[in-house]
């Protein structure tokens, strides 16, 4: 066993980088989470849904009327009930190389003509109880006539196969490249000494967060109000999504609710056809309307990740240095466009193919397909796993094939290091610029922890004795907390990618934290309320952090993406930063000083060179008692921020792994 | 048709008429409502669901409600006594043996089962006996630590065992 | 111990992409490993302690100079692990490109026939 | 996750059980390991479950007229810590702990399982190799069916309508003789790939069991005949190996082709030849 064996902390003193314990722990530890399963309204009705066995079939007539007349049963819709409702949007538009915009066939609440993947809704059925529901939802009789379907990328885009929308031709939702122009990269790749070519797959995998999804729609009629109890990782997200696009509804009238959600890892950040239908359909029935997947549900509709079919050939002078990059893609997007599906393959994935080398011809190649498969988006890494894989798996190949070390080969091609603030960002031939790096000393800590010298001859030593040990390296980086809003925008992204943090004292001195970030898992109860414990000066114990909630909350952008502490973290960094300057001169009015000469440290206000101070206390009670206060200041300490940073954070480390192949039936063990 | 069952869960007795294909843990969830004890599969594979049915670790998924008649029940609701948390519920926060929750009582629970017959199991153990909880958040690392914490706990020789884990 | 937390999972759900995970679509589109006992998601028993270093190197435009560490763990580990299982077989004079993920034993022992 | 409705009986006698299953959609529900996960999935849709749970008489495991009987309501958890079990069936507890996982040890009844004829379930191979008797119950009486004429095919057995499994019987093996079970499994579900159990008798009789390699479990006499009254060497341990599942339709899935299954219980035969030698 062992410890994080670090070099410094990102701040000197204080809270911030200490370990200390979750304060959400208790409740879960205890069985007091309440994660939207566990809700159960008054009057509350349950959803089950007759889903497609086919994955691509024409539906011919769905008779309801066996199912209507079952025990329990409030109502039944189909496919035809929601045809004038629309699908749900994709959050982000690529263009074709000819500049077109990207195909984005309606994902519709319900299918009315045909399915296009297993798993496909096809009517909804509401009851009085869960079993109820599932009973009436078996006696839902559905003729269908099954068509041939393309589950691979590659294939569907083919001429002759079978077409998963009719206005999609080839099935291709987008084509797309980035970085330098293909003949200088071919040209420089031609001049290569050794060229080391990889075919391979990125496979398809399920996300799998452990809480199933779980949606509880309500409408009040009085009030014209909806409330949506949602397991999502961006509460803000889906009520901008639901409402302004697929539903239209008044945003105001609709309250998103993101309680305790048991893990998402990307796939619950994405607006999803049962969060709208069941909102649809609480106004129909005037009873709130819960639906939970059921594992088998999850397999078949959450947005699975990864699945590319890659080529990639980089090439290399006699030295080992990288001189060309050359990568072609095929992309399977599944049936439908799913919420940042379009992005993930391209301004995730494409963008990272620098990594931490010099490599100065780069062009990769993208081309994404529909098939009869369930939508693919992003899922933990996002596109960034998969350019890893592409470029690690190369560089360990090479080394194999030009019978170089791997972690020298990787030495000779580090981009040196930068701060970025003494030495300017690197930028890249993929169109970013990194922030900082230094990439020789994450390897050079790897080996050290490995003791690489020893591993060798430790292999050669097992290899004489029939034993195959191996060790694999991967020095990666990624792209966090996408930004700015700008120039995703220009990128493609529909929505802003800011974050707000909204910090209000209370006139106790103990500190509500509003912010747009939302945990699933991630602890940020434990993390914002450690910055703000450190910033102010005063105890965790006096910092509430709220987060989940549409109303509470002005605004936020959710969790995905390793953007909570850079974007949501440093949203209420800046509110911080209002309150104390607001509280220097409040505390320089208390202590007959002029604002200017009020330093704040330690939960202390203090007249510079003196030891006149007023604690923090006293400050915020001040502002909500403002009888000896300053002319001219409004009351309050209450401060609210909408980040927009300037670049995307990028970090970067080494990954490690030693393994042993047990001969005699090939089984893996890690070490 | 329904069946009148009576179970003791977490030391108070309950009688109630159930429908027989009521699963253990919708009883425990629905009409409990004790809410701890979660459903994360439908293949008796994730353990999220797990309980003590008469001090065994027990996937109440696949268990019928009515199955349990004249059980008892322990529920991760049931762990702490008198405000004061188990061993296990103290190690897994002091080891950030969680992330998001959901896994955790099932977890939990199945430790509890573990550390009464063996009260220092080895690295090797606590992983063996917890190969039917799935966890997507921790990497189960900190899990194990949050295990081995607790039993270091419970075999200190000062410790004062309540009378409920005693009973566990 | 958040962070670190963070990179444990993440690194898992890395392994889990080299070693065990993987969706599997039979030519009538449909998905054959649909359930937790046909997709292999990692287990306790199927992991090691892991071992993390850190090494600090401030982002110079937020004001707490922090990156973000959510997806590390994932975005680094399958190609380390995937490489190490090739290196072994290289070692052993098996010349292996690739083996597709997840390496399962038996396309392990393919490549090595 | 909601099964089809149905009713329930609990039952206290096996005479008791017997007449409640009048109903051919009726099942037992013992361990409800196997079941219940079907009927949730309503892969399975009883119209009525007779709970045998509460019957004393198929509980335990003892010694009585030089055999071992195991009652079908055992559980694997009560199998694998079992005194009696580890020193005259070591087989028997090494097999039982590798099931599924805690929870479902110590639930999921040994009867159930052999009654559920899983292909790729472990008390199949395990009993096979212990020459046992499944003792079953019906409307005529009790009778006995040789291990080896249980398992007729897929998810099938040779039980009756009507039939329950009250007791496995094995003939309390001589002093010496060594037993192994060995698995390779399904990462997902942990059930057998291959499951291999060896039996090796003080005079060199060998009997060799596989689950998980065809459509159910066989005695695999083939290779048997190697090794059976000779001394295992790396030679007869090679031979044996060679002359394994040969004449049997090997299944394929997404976890080991059929060539590879093939290669595993090669291997996992030698392993378990190794072990008992």
């Amino acid at each position: 066993m062992s410890t994080n064996k670090g070099n410094g902390m990102a701040t000197a003193s204080g809270l911030i980088g200490k370990s200390v314990k979750r304060v959400e722990d208790k409740r879960f530890t205890t069985g007091h989470g309440q994660f939207t399963e566990d809700i159960v309204l008054p009057g509350q009705t349950y959803a089950a849904f007759v889903r497609s066995q086919y994955a691509h079939a024409k539906i011919l007539s769905v008779d309801v009327s066996a199912a209507k007349a079952m025990p329990g049963v409030v109502a039944i819709y189909t496919g035809a009930d929601v045809a004038g409702v629309n699908g749900v949007p994709c959050g982000w538009q690529v263009n074709f190389k000819n500049g077109n915009a990207m195909r984005e066939p309606k994902h519709p609440l319900l299918v009315a003509d045909k399915a296009r993947h297993a798993g496909d809704a096809i009517a909804i059925v509401i009851a009085e109880s869960k079993e109820e529901a599932v009973d009436a939802a078996q006696a839902v009789n559905v003729e269908y006539e099954e068509l041939p379907c393309v589950v691979d990328a590659f294939k569907a885009t083919q001429s002759g196969a079978p077409l998963v929308h009719d206005d999609v031709p080839n099935n291709m939702c987008f084509d797309w490249a980035l970085g330098n122009p293909i003949e200088e990269v071919n040209e420089a790749m031609s001049k290569a000494s050794h060229v080391t070519t990889l075919e391979f797959v990125n496979q398809r995998l399920v996300p799998n967060a452990i809480e199933p999804r779980s949606y509880n729609s309500s409408y009040d009629a009085i009030n014209d109000k909806y409330t949506l109890y949602t397991s999502t990782q961006a509460p803000h997200l889906i009520r901008l999504l639901m409402s302004a696009f697929v539903l239209g509804l008044p945003e105001h009238k609709v309250h998103v609710i993101g309680p305790d959600v048991g893990g998402g890892f990307g796939s619950k950040c994405f607006h999803y056809t049962e969060e709208a239908l069941l909102t649809w359909c609480t106004k129909k029935i005037g009873r709130p309307v819960k639906w939970t997947a059921e594992r088998t549900e999850s397999f078949l509709l959450d947005a699975h990740g990864r699945d590319h079919i890659t080529k990639a050939e980089m090439g290399f002078d006699n030295d080992g240095k990288i001189v060309a990059l050359r990568a072609k893609t095929y992309v399977n997007l599944g049936a439908y466009l799913s919420t940042f599906a379009s992005c993930v393959p391209t301004y995730l994935h494409g963008t990272l193919l620098q990594g931490l080398y010099t490599t100065p011809k780069i062009n990769i190649d993208v081309t994404a397909a529909f098939t009869h498969t369930t939508p693919v988006d992003a899922y933990r890494g996002a596109g960034r796993p998969e350019a890893s894989y592409l470029l690690e798996r190369l560089v360990d190949l090479t080394a194999h094939e030009m019978n170089m070390d791997p972690a020298e080969l990787r030495f000779k091609n580090f981009i040196p290091p930068f701060d970025g603030v003494n030495q300017p960002g690197y930028q890249t031939q993929v169109a970013l610029q990194y922030d900082s790096g230094n990439y020789e000393a994450v390897l050079k800590k790897g080996l050290e922890i490995l003791d690489y010298e020893d591993f060798r001859k430790a292999q050669k030593e097992a290899a004489n004795n029939g034993k195959l040990l191996g060790v694999g390296f991967s020095t990666y980086i990624e792209a966090c907390g996408i930004a700015p809003s700008a120039v995703a925008g220009a990128l493609g992204a529909r929505a802003g990618l800011f974050e707000v943090g909204h910090v209000r004292v209370q006139p106790t001195g103990k500190v509500s934290v509003y912010t747009g970030s939302h945990s699933h898992g991630q602890g940020h109860e434990t993390t914002f309320a450690q910055v703000v414990a450190d910033k102010l000066g005063i105890s965790m114990d006096d910092v509430e952090i709220v987060h989940g909630d549409s109303e509470s909350v002005a605004f936020g952008m959710g969790t995905y993406g390793s953007r909570s502490i850079a974007v949501g973290g440093t949203a209420i960094v800046k509110s911080i930063e209002k309150i104390i300057e607001k509280g220097k001169k409040i505390a320089a009015h208390l202590l007959e000083a002029s604002a200017d000469d009020v330093d704040f440290a330690n939960g202390k206000f203090t007249v510079k060179g003196t030891d006149k101070s007023v604690p923090f206390g006293n400050v915020a009670l001040t502002a909500y008692v403002p009888h000896h206060y300053p002319k001219d200041l409004e009351p309050g300490l209450d401060f609210s921020s909408f980040y927009d940073p300037a670049n995307f954070t990028f970090p970067f480390g080494c990954h490690i792994a030693v393994v042993e192949l047990w001969m005699m039936s090939v089984m893996l063990s890690t070490r | 048709m329904s069946t009148k069952i009576t179970v003791t869960v977490n030391g108070a007795k309950h009688i109630d008429k159930v429908e027989p294909r009521l699963l253990l843990v919708y009883y425990l969830r629905d009409v409990l409502k004790l809410t701890g004890t979660h459903v994360g599969c439908d293949t008796s594979s994730c353990g999220a669901c797990t309980i003590l049915v008469d001090g065994k670790a027990t996937k109440s998924c696949t268990m019928l409600a009515v199955q349990a008649d004249k059980c008892k029940i322990t529920t991760i609701e049931g762990m702490a006594t008198n405000g004061e948390l188990h061993p296990l519920q103290e190690g897994f926060n002091q080891c950030h043996g969680l992330q998001c929750g959901f896994c955790t009582p099932g977890m939990i629970m199945t430790a509890a089962d573990l550390l009464k017959n063996n009260k220092k199991p080895s690295e090797e153990q606590i992983r063996a006996a917890l190969e039917g909880n799935f966890c997507r958040c921790t990497g189960y690392h900190n899990i194990v630590k949050a295990v081995q914490y607790a039993a270091d706990k419970m075999s200190a020789p000062r410790a004062r065992k309540t009378k409920k884990e005693a009973a566990l | 111990m958040i962070v670190e937390g963070q990179i444990h999972g993440g690194v898992a759900q890395g392994v889990g992409q080299a070693l065990f995970e993987g969706a599997e679509y039979d030519e009538n589109g449909q998905l054959t490993n649909a359930s937790y006992m046909d997709y292999c998601m990692p287990r306790a028993d199927d992991f090691p302690m892991f071992e993390t270093g850190s090494q600090v190197t401030p982002c110079p435009h937020n004001p707490l100079g922090v990156k973000g560490a959510g997806e590390a763990g994932t975005i680094g580990s399958p190609p380390a692990v995937v490489n190490a299982v090739l290196d072994a077989l290289w070692s052993g004079g098996h010349k292996v490109k690739d083996i597709r993920m997840p390496l399962t034993s038996e396309r392990v022992w393919r490549a090595m026939q | 996750m909601i099964p089809v409705s149905f009713d329930y009986q609990k039952v206290k006698t096996v005479d008791e059980a017997i007449a409640a299953l009048s109903n051919d959609n009726s099942k037992i529900l013992a361990g409800g390991h196997s079941l219940l996960p079907a009927m949730k999935l309503r892969l399975s849709q009883p119209s009525k479950l007779v709970d045998i749970a509460a019957i004393a008489s198929l509980k335990g495991i003892k010694e009585e007229d030089g055999e071992i009987v195991i009652g079908a309501g055992a559980t694997h958890a009560d199998i694998a810590g079992d005194k009696l079990i580890k020193s005259k069936l070591p087989f028997f507890a090494e097999g039982a702990s590798m099931i599924g996982d805690v929870q479902v040890r110590n639930h999921g009844t040994i009867g159930g399982s052999l009654a559920h004829a899983d292909p790729a379930a472990d008390w199949p191979a395990l009993v096979l190799a212990a020459d046992a008797a499944i003792e079953v119950q019906g409307s005529n009486g009790k009778r006995r069916i040789k291990a080896t004429d249980f398992f007729t095919g897929l998810f099938s057995t040779s039980l009756q309508d009507n039939e329950i499994i009250v007791a496995i019987r094995i003939p309390v093996p001589a002093q010496g003789t060594k037993t192994s079970y060995q698995k390779f499994s399904q990462p997902a579900s942990r059930f057998a790939i291959v499951g291999c159990a060896v039996m090796r008798f003080p005079d060199g009789k060998t009997n060799i069991a596989f689950t998980g390699v065809s459509d159910n479990a066989f005695r695999d006499s083939n290779a048997e005949a190697v090794v059976s009254g000779k001394v295992i060497s790396n030679d007869s341990i090679a031979a044996a190996a060679k002359a394994a599942v040969q004449s049997v339709n090997i299944l394929s899935d997404h976890y080991a082709s059929e060539e590879y299954r093939k290669h595993l219980a090669k291997v996992y035969l030698k392993k378990a030849l190794q072990a008992v030698a």
